[in-house]
């Protein structure tokens, strides 16, 4: 389904969709991020990209796995499977939509993971297609994507000027566009040539390349004993901002926080983790397999470039370029991989 | 939530206190107070400590984390301090913990310090019901509290 | 959904859950109730709260690592001691918490009774739940709950007490004391009589204190000279005793056992080892100042010798008051003595001692007559404190024991004695009673009636206080047998007026006002703490009551004790008393010295700081806060001298790494017992 | 104006005679406008070093991890590390020698004044561009900055203050004090805000104001713990608050292991946030010299800065006391004076 709405219409769809929990990008604190969405008027989508990633509504910070107490000494345990309300997220770039089918397969391999989906189910992500770069560091193109590319999206919006293409790409979109039907015009032919020449345009503006990917994964094989990683890590503080960040980066540890000592009572509790920070391998015995910076940027870079296409068949990057930009030492992924390629 | 329930709830609101006391001088002024069948509130739970001085800012907050609606930190007035020194250093560090609690917006009356000497019963039960009072008024502690 | 069997809360490798850890083993708590139960045994207890130790006890065996929980009435007694042990043998426990009252009562006895059970002392833990908690609530469900906490949160925390060994400290076999008057020489000789070295510091020229300048003594009118001044003979003449006057003790650095103590002497002028006490160079000294021997009643010369019989007997040089420390000024009395014992360039030292334990006997002063302006203190010759008329009744006074005025030299008839002068009055001056001066009040008029026969004494009081052997009937003497007139009532004012002072009183007994032209007053000015006494104290780190004399360690229990262990206090510094108290309590010390130096080692408690080393990067910050220099930096890391340390936890509250604890107060157990607390 | 072939001249002489092992300054960046750290080993690498208004980094953080690296070396290099450092890097440095971190004969301080302007906001400038992204930031004259924007190819000269990151508004001392040698003039009156402006105008709201802002704040933090990260003073083997960096070696036991506190949980609560950054504020009490790098890294923007700078002034104002000015003086916890405040306790 394809649909032409009106930037005054626009919020009249946003209303439409009242029994859902809407989210769009919102600057605040001087950063592009998803915020609730309350009215439709208040939705603004001139962002470039936010600053968090998508997959926080499917993969929250913290979730609850059960809670457990101990009754009469016997321990009892309560699960707490979330139960979202249907949920809207518009403005996702299709960098960030590009990240979701590639958490899907994480949550979905050997062991479907019950909390991920029970959001992931719920979620809805309206695509708006990126008419230009946001930043130098944008590179989708140079990872199988585009500036307007579909994959992992409900939707996919392109920017008109005074109106949005609209496109309905999966069931569920359509579903999303049917509710608020009346906000929507047809697309005429003049529309059509339109949105084909903003995507072309789009695409046609130069993006840093990568070169030969399977290039790229082998350099990386064979360079797993290379000094270069320490030398590439030599000025990275360790934070887990590049991998936070990252649409595609999925790795949590579990806790069991306790409320009331005395009760045993507490709650099992996922968090993301990171394989940046120190402890991420370390063993009890105080040997950590990954002990310095350089060993953990290699880990990141061949998860996402080797490891992942190894189990998967594609690339765990889809070239938002926020590992680069929000680095506070200028570590570039992409300078990483043309150093690893060249060597 | 209707006005009347809120009062009521105002009204049976016991505020829980932890209280830390220095062994020599504040904890000996509780026990004086104990003595003196002083009578006063019983929302401070009191554990004593050596000194003041010994009080690390995490006890403060990890109070406050697990749901203290008030901390209190008592030692001996200055000049008496058993170790002579300790409660000057609690004075200034928790300076600074008091002010960084109320510039975050903690309400500043959640957190207090008292000397109380051991000779002190009755101060000791005054500053106790004074917080409790001023606690009240205020209502649950939520800003710090573990939301879980 | 059931929880598998072998379940338990799993947490990251390296956080094990507060459920899943804990010390493998078995904790104990003991919930004692003794006579604060709903018995109304005591009239204070029916207004009192109350706790349901049985509920705590029944509540606390539920708990994890609790294995054995009961209440027992007076569990302090002998068989609840014997209740305690066979707890501790039939659970094999490894730690135990007795609920009970404040541990400073009871926290030995426990442990003892710990050792005896085969638990080490330092895993015995008391939860005070009677002074701070059944004795000031009254509401018991709420009194329960809290003491419940308080329960809680102790077996939170001696679940993580490690066992520990009292620390074996090297004893110096010296004591110090502080004070030259009738407590502190009799300490030193009563510490050197069982072989103790002592040193004794004195401020003044002269040992002897304030009973030097008494006259007579009550009740006995024995001349207190007569038996001071062997005593001070003894002093000078024992070789155990290192005397030093016109000194100070400047600072004081370690613990019991091992004190260091700086001492600072002003500089010796007078050579007391060449002078001879030929009296050459007093004439020919051109200042006079007040004698403060004489309390001001005469001067003396710059240079001049206390009193006849001084001990050191040496003369001595006012540095204040000399002009001739500048030579070109004067140098008059260099010039004089033929034995040179005059040397205007000496300088004052400060030596080191080593003492293993202080005895302090500060004394007291008169509260100031500059205080009295109602009844002219300060203002008005004739109107004198108690030192200043013990004076005028001394043989060895000014006027060679004739009672006369300041002023005119004339031999008084009508003298007023105003008790309480200072004292028992909350609101203006000392809300204590100075305790001596009924006594000294009486024995004054008693005097001045041996003295001047034909004269009447009046006394002003509001009670007469006079517990103490034979001071009842020195009163009754004083009244039947020497015709003094007691006044029951205040003294509003005494002014001065056609060269007598009038004084204006109330005869509260006869409800009438009285006006008595006096030729003579005679102020019994209240004993406060000697000069320095806030100084000594704050050196020392030993503590002051309201009133600002030194405070005992316990009112009842440790009288002589000071806070700090192995310092201990004699004589009025600590509290008003007359001769044979102050003897006593100075005899008491000495015996409390003795006993503590008896012993080759000292245990000192092994509650003290430890480092943690991987953690701790050598930062100094508890190094610079450890008020006991108790922490150095060894190859880059904080180490701790658990000698020195007094485990106050300085160091624990600046660092910012967590890298120090103080054994058996670590922040996890502080942890645990908010998390007890707050569950 | 700084000349930065001095910077590069200083950097390849010291190389050149051996005098350090390395120096530590900035580069420009692969993949931004923003200059990025650099470490030369060799002396013709010094022409790489750049001096600009996006030298943001406080180097100091990689003399802390130069010593953790020696530390567990088994060839460790001693010899001395030559550092680019601004005025608040240079006070770092100052912390880390008052508390024992290395020895001054182990750094070579190669000073840069930041003359009367100093380092740009990344956000301020984000916020300008309305998030887009800036190309080439420079110095322009006395108080502007140059920006070319990125993708439009558009150039604009920006006054100085209103993209000059906080810390530097408020600078007190934007020459090091602490120097070998110092490029660039000392300039004295800044003529921006006063001394902790920011954290005088956060004081100012009601408390349920500054709370609601705090409580958003601990909200949106992700516990990437960049900021813990990137702080100099941040040097502890282990965090008390939320380890990442665990100290666990062979002869750890497993009872200390059990043992660790939790002061606060992993997850990103605004409780548990609020435990940590307040204890991260409280811990840098006396210590921090504002280099703002906490606030400049925090990649969802919270003004971390506000926490340390109200803590730096009450220890300026009630304590007189100035973290990095004196490396001898004795830390602001462990010390005291009878005059500090007592009016706040009963």
């Amino acid at each position: 389904m394809e649909k032409i709405l009106s930037q005054e219409k626009l919020r009249e769809w946003v209303d439409a969709l009242d029994d859902c929990e809407v989210y769009a990008p919102a600057f605040a604190d001087s950063v592009w991020n998803f915020a609730r969405v309350k009215a439709g008027a208040d939705i603004d989508l001139s962002h470039t990209n936010t600053i968090g990633s998508v997959k926080e509504f499917a993969f929250p910070q913290r979730e609850v796995f059960f809670c457990f107490e101990k009754k009469d000494g016997v321990p009892v345990l309560t699960p707490t499977l979330p139960d979202p309300k249907p949920t809207v997220v518009f403005g996702v770039r299709p960098c960030d939509g590009r990240g979701m089918p590639r958490n899907d397969t994480v949550f979905n391999k050997e062991f479907e993971d019950p909390y991920y989906w029970a959001r992931r189910n719920k979620l809805t992500l309206v695509g708006l297609a990126c008419n230009q770069p946001h930043s130098p560091n944008c590179f989708c193109q140079s990872v199988g994507g585009s500036p307007h590319a579909e994959e992992g999206l409900d939707i996919l919006m392109t920017d008109l000027g005074d109106r949005f293409h609209v496109k309905g790409v999966t069931a569920k979109g359509v579903e999303a566009m049917e509710r608020g039907r009346d906000a929507f015009d047809a697309v005429s032919d003049a529309d059509q040539a339109e949105v084909e020449k903003v995507h072309a345009t789009s695409r046609s503006h130069s993006q840093r390349p990568l070169g030969n990917l399977d290039a790229i994964a082998e350099a990386i094989r064979e360079s797993f004993d290379s000094p270069l990683w320490a030398d590439m890590a030599q000025h990275c503080i360790g934070c887990g901002i590049c991998t936070f960040l990252c649409p595609t980066c999925h790795c949590f540890d579990i806790n069991d926080e306790v409320i009331n000592p005395t009760t045993g009572e507490g709650e099992r509790v996922r968090t993301w983790d990171n394989c940046q920070f120190p402890d991420f391998t370390m063993h009890t015995s105080g040997h950590n397999p990954r002990g310095d910076l350089g060993s953990r940027l290699r880990q990141r870079v061949s998860h996402k470039f080797l490891y992942f296409v190894e189990n998967h068949k594609t690339q765990q990057c889809t070239g938002c370029g926020r590992c680069i930009t929000e680095c506070p030492v200028g570590i570039d992924i992409i300078a990483v991989l043309e150093r690893v390629g060249q060597s | 939530m209707s006005n009347p329930s809120k009062t009521t709830e105002v009204q049976t609101f016991e505020p829980r206190i932890v209280a830390f006391l220095c062994k020599w001088c504040s904890s000996a002024g509780s026990d004086l107070a104990g003595v003196s069948r002083i009578q006063y509130s019983a929302n401070a739970t009191p554990i004593t400590i050596p000194c003041s001085g010994s009080v690390s800012p995490m006890y403060i907050l990890s109070a406050f984390n697990k749901g203290a609606d008030g901390v209190l930190i008592s030692g001996c007035h200055p000049g008496d301090c058993h170790y002579m020194e300790g409660n000057y250093l609690a004075r200034r560090k928790l300076y600074l913990v008091k002010e960084l609690l109320q510039f975050i917006g903690l309400e500043s009356e959640r957190f207090r310090m008292s000397w109380v000497s051991a000779a002190e019963g009755v101060k000791f039960a005054e500053v106790v019901d004074e917080f409790v009072e001023d606690l009240r008024v205020l209502g649950p502690q939520n800003r710090l509290k573990a939301e879980r | 959904m059931p929880a598998p069997d072998d379940w338990t809360p799993r947490s990251d490798a390296y956080f094990a859950s507060p459920l899943a850890q804990g010390t493998p083993g078995k904790q104990c708590g003991l919930a004692a109730t003794g006579d604060y139960q709903p018995s109304l045994r005591s009239p204070w207890l029916a207004a009192a709260a109350t706790v349901d130790v049985k509920k705590v006890a029944r509540e606390l065996a539920k708990d994890d690592g609790v294995v054995f929980s009961e209440d027992y009435v007076y569990m302090c007694s002998d068989p609840g001691q014997t209740a305690v042990i066979d707890a501790i043998k039939d659970n094999d426990l490894n730690g135990m918490v007795i609920s009970c009252c404040s541990p400073t009562l009871h926290e030995k006895t426990f442990r003892d009774a710990s050792e005896l059970g085969d638990l080490n002392a330092f895993q015995c833990e008391i939860a005070n739940i009677r002074e701070q908690c059944a004795w000031v609530h009254s509401d018991m469900e709420v009194a329960t709950e809290k003491a419940l906490k308080i329960t809680r949160a102790s077996v939170r925390r001696v679940q993580h007490n490690q066992a520990l060994e009292p620390i074996g400290v090297p004893v110096t076999r010296r004591a110090l004391v502080v004070g030259g008057g009738i407590a502190g020489i009799q300490a030193a000789l009563d510490m050197t009589d069982a072989g103790l070295d002592v040193i004794l510091v004195e401020k003044q020229a002269t040992i002897g204190g304030n009973m030097l300048k008494l006259s007579e003594t009550f009740p006995t009118l024995d001349c207190s000279q007569c038996i001071l001044s062997p005593k001070m003979v003894s002093v000078s003449k024992n070789a155990k005793i290192t005397l030093m006057t016109e000194s100070e003790v400047e600072s004081i650095s370690g613990f019991v056992g091992n004190f260091k103590v700086k001492i600072k002497k002003k500089a010796e002028f007078v050579d007391p080892e060449l002078c001879k006490l030929c009296d050459d160079c007093t004439p020919v000294c051109p200042v006079a100042v007040p004698n403060e021997y004489d309390v001001g009643l005469t001067n003396r010369r710059a240079i001049y010798i206390p009193f006849a019989q001084a001990i050191p007997a040496s003369f001595t040089l006012d540095e204040e008051a000399c002009l001739g420390l500048d030579p070109v000024v004067c140098g008059k009395c260099e010039e004089v003595c033929d034995v040179g014992a005059i040397d205007y360039d000496k300088k004052p030292t400060v030596t080191e001692e080593e003492v293993g334990a202080i005895i302090v006997a500060t004394g007291f002063d008169l509260y100031g007559m500059e205080h009295m302006g109602e009844f002219g203190g300060g203002r008005y010759p004739d109107v004198l404190d108690g030192l200043q008329f013990e004076r005028l009744c001394s043989a060895s006074g000014a006027t060679e024991g004739h009672i006369m005025r300041p002023s005119d030299h004339k031999v008084p008839k009508e003298i007023v004695f105003i008790q309480c002068s200072g004292s028992r009055d909350p609101e203006n001056h000392c809300a204590y009673c100075s305790k001596i001066c009924c006594m000294y009040t009486a024995k004054h008029a008693t005097l001045y009636k041996h003295h001047v026969p034909d004269g009447q004494a009046y006394i002003f009081y509001i009670d007469i206080r006079s517990g103490g052997k034979g001071y009842e009937e020195f009163v009754q003497r004083s009244m039947e047998n020497d015709g003094v007139i007691y006044l029951r009532g205040r003294v509003s004012r005494v002014y001065e007026k056609d060269g007598k002072l009038k004084v204006m009183g109330v005869d509260t007994l006869a409800g009438r006002n009285v006006e008595i032209d006096a030729d003579m007053v005679v102020l019994a000015q209240a004993m406060e703490p000697s000069k320095g006494t806030a100084e000594i104290a704050k050196i020392l780190k030993i503590g002051r009551d309201k009133d600002g004399f030194l405070a005992e360690a316990h009112p009842k229990l440790k009288p002589v004790e000071s806070v700090t262990a192995g310092i201990y206090l004699a004589g009025a510094a600590q509290g008003p008393k007359d001769i044979p108290e102050t003897v006593s309590q100075a005899g008491a010390a000495a015996s409390k010295v003795i006993a503590l130096l008896s012993k080759d080692q000292l245990a000192h408690s092994p509650t003290v700081a430890k480092v943690r080393d991987p953690y701790c990067t050598g930062c100094e910050m508890c190094v610079d806060a450890c008020p006991y220099d108790a922490i150095a930096l060894v190859d880059g890391k904080a180490s701790v001298n658990e000698i020195l340390c007094e485990g106050c936890g300085s160091c624990v509250g600046v660092c910012v790494r967590a890298a120090i604890d103080v054994k058996n107060v670590t922040q996890l157990q502080i942890h645990e017992m908010i998390s007890a607390i707050m569950a | 104006m700084v000349n930065v072939e001095e910077i590069r001249g200083y950097a390849a002489g010291l190389l050149e005679k051996g005098e350090v092992k390395s120096v530590l300054g900035f580069r420009r960046g692969s993949a931004s406008a923003f200059a990025e750290p650099c470490t030369l080993i060799e002396a013709s690498d010094a022409a790489s070093l750049v001096w600009d208004p996006t030298c943001l980094n406080n180097l100091a953080l990689y003399l802390v991890k130069d010593r953790k690296q020696q530390a567990v070396s088994k060839t460790p290099d001693t010899r001395p590390v030559g550092i680019v450092a601004k005025g608040c890097d240079s006070r770092a440095i100052g912390v880390l020698l008052q508390e024992n971190y290395f020895k001054r004969e182990d750094v070579v301080v190669i000073g840069v004044s930041c003359e009367g302007t100093g380092v740009v906001d990344p956000r301020k400038l984000s916020a300008k561009l309305k998030g887009r992204t800036a190309s080439r930031v420079t110095f322009d004259g006395a108080d502007g900055i140059n920006v070319s924007v990125y993708g439009d190819g558009t150039e604009t000269v920006i006054p100085a203050r209103e993209v000059l990151a906080d810390r530097c508004l408020e600078c007190r001392a934007a020459t090091p004090t602490l120097n070998d040698v110092v490029f660039g003039e000392t300039v004295e009156a800044r003529g921006y805000n006063e001394p902790f402006h920011a954290a005088k105008e956060a004081e100012k709201v009601s408390e349920d104001e500054r709370w609601a802002n705090w409580e958003h704040h601990f909200d949106r933090c992700l516990r990437c713990f960049a900021c813990r990260a990137v702080c100099p003073m941040c040097y502890c083997p282990e965090c008390v608050v939320d380890s990442t960096t665990f100290v666990v070696t062979l002869g750890t036991s497993a009872e200390e292991k059990a043992n660790r506190i939790r002061w606060c949980e992993r997850s990103a609560n605004t409780s548990e946030s609020a435990v940590y950054h307040l204890t991260r504020a409280i811990h840098l009490a006396g210590r921090c010299i504002d280099c703002g790098e906490c606030e400049r890294v925090c990649p969802v923007n919270i003004p971390l800065r506000l926490l340390n700078t109200k803590l730096e002034k009450e220890a300026f104002e009630m304590f007189e006391y100035q973290a990095g000015h004196d490396i001898e003086q004795a830390s602001l916890l462990s010390s005291f004076r009878d005059e500090d405040p007592n009016s706040f306790i009963r």
